[in-house]
């Protein structure tokens, strides 16, 4: 049983204003998290905005330094005191996959540059094995290295791009891929060929996932386990199912029953005259 | 609580400002090859022909010292010079009107040049909004586009040239205006007020001048912005007149990074009141300036330009500190 | 009733023209909630600006009409031409970025009676709207703050007051709850239903979420690649979805507590720029044969008050109804 | 100064509804060309090219060094001759104009190089770096901005009269005058730093090198043109500045000694109005030339970049 992601006591406190009168913002309150498993899993952190859940995902990719705690991944210490993981062997330890895929490529550079870099760089692949790598990424998304070659961010829908960039991450195989509201950007009718992508890495390729999202519904379908965070806390932990159908903590039965879902009306209808 | 940080934050860099301006004027003219006394001690040479003897010159050259504060090492002078400067406003006896104190030739030529130099920037700034305002929200309008060529038309002009134009367009050719204007010195009687206005059109229409076009263009890039904002569009979504619109959301609203431009900008304004005082031999702190220049008062140099830095600080603080209570994001945390 | 009479309207730019909403005919009964459903580029917000009056180039009304079936103050017939001016009178807009639609350095308070449709005398209309929105769960203080000092929820209940303090007949509302999470969007969505159940007026809602449509609306519009699919009442469009289009829409939404594996729809919406023959949707429809690809299906009513257009509308009802 | 953007509209459902085109070679390498064509910038460069082609060519051909004094007789009248007449030195004033022209755009493009050089590698170390060395740095940008850059000219001016030449005149410039740029593109690179792609850079093995050259900076060369631009319009306007009050070298022809020269021996009351009209006309031809270039770049550079 491998530790996938523990968390000790994580904490992120803001402090704003001028030194005389400083306000704390508590982004992160004491985060304690322990998934252990024999094969890879997709733990889903849920939430509503200013919930923390981004700033744990930041925390992990170390884009931003918690104020007190530290991070595992797999072995390796990956963010706080003590932090083992540096360099290549974080990067090969962990990938992101970003919110706006638009944003997350440089307007003027070719798409697959990022691909070939990764292989290269992270990976420590040399030229040939390089561009087979990207190939076979390309290829377990479902797109042709060809069709990638050379082109620019404005030549690709949102969906194709997100691809791309969810290629580019499994590149240097990492232990835990951190995707951070990966579908909130594409349109709802077409969010499935991407969650259903992620599902599919983690059977087929053993890739594990950190999704992290304010939509419980693709949370529910594709997760293990689930983490529902208010106000940079943790409430509740455990078992996706488990969790999302008899919820133990009020703050996780508010937002179930907010959900605008297509089963029950909140508000029975008057029968209606044909 | 925002308006106590951010006046905190401005005051700071308002100090920071002031003590590199001094900085750079007490150590500027000593790092440079030629020593003030030398050229002094020419001067007097050149006035008492030649008739100074060795001894006479050294006890000079001891006694200038002593006056423009150049005993000591170069810390101690510096000392002697911030501790005079700040507390006294005291920059030694002017060399070309021996004793009157440069602090007062000064205080006499500042207020002409502030005076001028407000006064010209205030309209420019006003004028060239509105302009550009109406020029941004109606961008799509053919009409609108003639504003912004006058911007376009306006802007590269250098004062210099504009100054020049000035004087060859109302003085010479349509001969309105006086060739070299003379400014009445004396009590303000109306007529005195009077001809000083009359004088000081031409060098105060040459600063508007250079003002206008830049602010007809840096407001319409704003303006044209603005009007995309959502609250713009829903403002005509609810049926808002196109004059509540422009002015009460586009306006109101892109004004506020202006006045943080027009701050930010008075270093370059006060470079261009100096050289078209210089130009139109008007008697604010330019003309001061260029007479010590060429006849090598030197203290008369640095007190006139310790004292821009200082007014030119002193009015973007009170522009800065004007912003708060336009934008109530600050005022109201 | 709201009536639309094959509604064209087009969006004319350097590479020409091009419909972005082409020839929608439908009735809107007064008094429901009509939602506006369909991917992003299908039409959907062009055709609440058609309805609002919201013409400003390059978009046009290329052709066709649009009668409201109510009048003016003086009881005159309201038609496209001037609605303008019953802008927040008889009609009022609901915006989608409710994070910065109020002016940023104005109180909210002037902000409601800036525009000229209001009664002069604006303090006596300020002390009703201070009676107002206390009605709408926003405390009287609201008036006299700024917009970043409210809440996002707060943002958009003044939003609503807005829209509803003049008891328009009908009120657009693009996409009011997205920027929102999910707790305070039930709230305001509950909100709207009360507010139109009590004036019986007429609600357009355009939403990108299935189940937001379900929840809240009684009629339903389907748009794709500037055509209308599907219409009818929002039960039946649930319950038995007659285009395909709409079945994959509503069943690639994954829901809590149902495990059934759910893809999303493969492709993507035809571009508006080339020549469209056939059904725009025989790309990417399961169902799509030689007929599809060379006739275009109109918009025929199957089912009492339940049209779809798709040639195979019919046999999608049997086929539902065999399963 | 300022990145004056034109910003395009377009409609959401028009622009979603038109999804690129899958594969077109062509679209590129054609659009990559055709972003550069529009009227301001057309105008700009035909403008410049000129001044440019005129002010270092023709002096080959020059008869006498133009500032030479009383070569010809003075205050001639326009003539076959003298395309301008002379002026009050005896001097021809259309070749002088041109000697004048080519020295302050030799001045402007050196100081346009020095100041370019400078203040991008303290904006883009100050944007990227961050942190106290950041607020140090600005401190020192903002005060350079906030004071008067002409009375320090006009002190160095007064000091060095004796052996100042060409060359510490630019130095000088220089010195005081890479603020401006410096802060643009210390904000430009500081808001870059927070976007996305800079993360996925910094993820896919990038150093921080490799991400100010290949990401950072194709963003900010867009300004950097500009920028360099607009410094040939700063560092001309100051010298000449300084050669009207007669405190650069003035023996030099520029565009501001011509000017000096033409007030000193008061070409007005001489009725010599060409002495003084020509080099008007020509540094307001220039100026507009150099500031077209720079806004007409500035609309194509934003027209590329998309909307954002």
């Amino acid at each position: 049983m491998a530790v996938i992601l523990k968390t000790e006591g994580l904490n992120k406190v803001y402090r704003l204003g001028s030194f005389t009168r400083s306000r704390e913002i508590k982004a992160l309150n004491d985060i304690n998290i322990h998934v252990e498993s024999d094969k890879p899993v997709i733990v889903s952190v849920v939430g509503e905005s200013g919930s923390g859940k981004t700033t744990l995902a930041k925390t992990l990719l170390r884009l931003v330094e918690p104020s007190s705690g530290r991070a595992t991944i797999y072995d390796q210490v990956v963010a706080g005191a003590g932090a083992t993981a540096h360099g290549r062997t974080f990067l090969a330890a962990v990938q992101p996959i970003f919110q706006n895929p638009f944003e997350a490529f440089s307007r003027y550079r070719p798409v697959d540059a990022y691909l070939h870099e990764t292989a290269t760089r992270v990976a420590g692949l040399d030229r040939s094995q390089a561009n087979d790598a990207v190939a076979e990424a390309l290829a377990a998304v479902g797109l042709d290295a060809v069709d990638v070659r050379g082109k620019y961010t404005n030549q690709f829908s949102g969906g194709e791009l997100q691809r791309v960039s969810i290629a580019r991450a499994l590149i240097p195989k990492p232990n835990l891929i951190i995707a951070d509201e990966p579908v909130s950007m594409i349109d709802a009718s077409r969010r499935m060929i991407i969650i259903n992508l992620f599902r599919k890495l983690k059977e087929e390729a053993g890739r594990s996932f950190l999704y992290i999202t304010h939509d419980l519904a693709t949370a529910y379908y594709i997760s293990d386990f689930v983490a529902v965070m208010s106000k940079g806390t943790l409430v509740e932990f455990g078992p996706a199912k488990e969790v999302m159908s008899n919820p133990q903590h009020s703050y996780t039965r508010l937002l179930l029953d907010s959900i605008p879902t297509t089963r029950t009306r909140w508000r029975p209808r008057a029968a209606k005259a044909a | 609580m925002g308006v106590l940080q951010y006046v905190a934050k401005r005051v700071g860099l308002y100090l920071a400002v002031l003590f590199i301006g001094l900085t750079i004027t007490f150590f500027l003219p000593r790092l440079l090859p030629t020593n003030p006394i030398d050229a002094y001690i020419s001067q007097l040479q050149s006035r008492a022909n030649g008739q100074l003897t060795a001894e006479a010159i050294i006890q000079l050259r001891t006694n200038l010292e002593e006056l423009y504060g150049l005993k000591g090492n170069l810390f101690s002078q510096y000392l002697g010079y911030l501790n005079r400067v700040i507390f006294h406003l005291d920059f030694g006896p002017s060399f070309t009107y021996y004793p009157t104190p440069v602090s007062s030739m000064i205080l006499t030529a500042l207020p002409w040049t502030l005076g001028l130099l407000l006064i010209a920037t205030l309209i420019a700034w006003v004028l060239g909004n509105l302009v550009g305002v109406v020029a941004g929200y109606f961008h799509t309008k053919r009409a609108a586009t003639v504003l912004e060529v006058v911007g376009i038309l306006l802007y590269p002009i250098p004062y210099y040239i504009l100054a020049v134009s000035v004087i060859l367009l109302l003085a010479y050719v349509i001969p309105i205006f006086p060739l070299s204007p003379t400014f009445p010195v004396g009590p303000l009687t109306p007529a005195l007020v009077g001809s000083i206005v009359y004088n000081s059109t031409l060098p105060a229409l040459t600063l508007v001048l250079a003002g206008f076009g830049w602010n007809i263009l840096s407001m319409k890039a704003l303006a044209v912005a603005t009007t995309e904002e959502p609250y713009v569009t829903f403002a005509r979504l609810k049926g808002t007149s196109n004059w509540t619109r422009m002015v009460r959301y586009v306006f109101r609203n892109a004004m506020l990074p202006q006045v943080t431009a027009l701050a930010l900008s008075l270093g370059t304004v006060f470079n261009g009141a100096l050289l078209t005082e210089i130009l139109f031999s008007y008697p604010g702190v330019g003309l001061l300036m260029r007479t010590a220049a060429s006849s090598g008062d030197y203290d008369v140099l640095y007190g006139a330009i310790t004292l821009s830095i200082v007014a030119v600080a002193t009015a973007g603080l009170v522009i800065d500190l004007i912003y708060p209570l336009l934008d109530p994001r600050i005022r109201h945390r | 009733m709201i009536r639309l009479n094959s509604v064209v309207a087009s969006y004319r730019t350097a590479r020409g023209s091009i419909n972005a909403v082409d020839g929608v005919t439908i009735e809107i009964p007064d008094g429901c909630i009509l939602g506006v459903a369909g991917e992003s580029g299908c039409g959907k917000s062009t055709l609440m600006k058609l309805i609002y009056g919201d013409v400003t180039s390059p978009m046009a009304l290329a052709s066709g009409s649009i009668e409201y079936g109510f009048g003016d103050a003086k009881g005159r017939p309201i038609t496209s031409d001037n609605i303008r001016d019953q802008w927040f009178n008889r009609i009022s807009y609901i915006p989608q970025s409710s994070m910065n639609s109020l002016n940023p350095v104005v109180k909210v308070g002037k902000q409601f009676v800036d525009f000229p449709g209001s009664d002069p005398d604006k303090k006596r209309v300020l002390a009703e709207v201070r009676e107002y929105i206390g009605k709408l769960g926003l405390p009287v203080e609201t008036l006299d703050a700024y917009p970043h000092q409210l809440s996002g929820g707060m943002r958009q209940r003044v939003m609503i007051a807005m829209a509803t303090f003049f008891q328009p007949e009908l009120i657009l509302a693009d996409e009011p709850t997205t920027a929102l999470d999910v707790v305070v969007q039930k709230d305001i969505l509950l909100l709207l239903m009360d507010l139109q159940e009590q004036m019986g007026n007429t609600i357009l809602l355009v939403s990108h979420d299935m189940g937001v449509h379900y929840q809240v609306t009684t009629r339903m519009l389907i748009m794709y690649a500037a055509k209308a699919v599907e219409y009818g009442d929002s039960e039946s469009v649930f319950a038995a979805p007659l285009h395909p289009y709409t079945r994959m829409l509503i069943s690639s939404l994954p829901t809590i507590g149902d495990d059934r594996a759910r893809d999303g729809i493969p492709g993507r919406p035809p571009s508006l720029w080339q020549e469209l023959s056939g059904c725009r949707f025989a790309d990417r429809c399961p169902l799509a044969t030689a007929r599809c690809r060379a006739e275009e299906p109109a918009l025929i009513e199957h089912k009492p008050g339940h049209w779809a257009a798709c040639h195979y509308a019919g046999e999608m009802t049997q086929r539902a109804e065999a399963a | 100064m300022s990145d004056i953007r034109d910003t395009a509209v377009s409609p959401a459902d028009l622009a979603a509804a038109e999804p690129a085109p899958k594969a077109t070679p062509g679209r590129r390498e054609r659009a990559s060309w055709l972003w550069l064509l529009n009227a301001r910038l057309v105008l700009g460069l035909i403008i410049i090219a000129i001044f440019l082609l005129g002010s270092f060519v023709l002096p080959l051909f020059a008869p006498h060094d133009p500032a030479q004094q009383a070569t010809y007789m003075k205050n001639l009248k326009i003539s076959p001759a003298h395309w301008l007449g002379t002026n009050g030195l005896g001097q021809d004033t259309l070749w002088y104009l041109i000697f004048a022209v080519r020295n302050s755009l030799i001045l402007g493009i050196f100081v346009g190089i020095g100041i370019s050089a400078i203040s991008t590698a303290i904006g883009l170390s100050a944007g990227f770096i961050g942190g106290a060395y950041e607020r140090i740095v600005m401190l020192i940008v903002d005060s350079f901005i906030t004071i008067p850059l002409l009375p320090i000219l006009i002190i160095l001016g007064a000091l060095i009269r004796g052996n100042n030449n060409f060359f510490t005149i630019g130095l000088i410039i220089v010195i005081f005058g890479w603020a401006w740029n410096a802060r643009t593109i210390r904000s430009m690179v500081l808001s870059l730093r927070e976007r996305e792609f800079i993360n996925m850079a910094r993820f896919s093995g990038a150093g921080t090198l490799a991400i100010l050259v290949r990401e950072i900076f194709p963003y900010v060369s867009a300004y950097l043109v500009v920028g360099f631009i607009n410094t040939i319009l700063f560092a001309i306007n100051t010298e000449a500045t300084l050669a009207v009050i007669g405190l650069s070298k003035v023996d030099v022809p520029t565009l501001g000694s011509i000017i000096f020269w033409a007030l000193n021996y008061n070409a007005l009351f001489t009725g010599n109005t060409t002495w003084l009209v020509a080099p008007i006309v020509a540094t307001i031809l220039l100026f507009l030339g150099l500031f077209l270039t720079s806004t007409g770049f500035n609309a194509a550079f934003a027209s590329r970049r998309g909307v954002a």
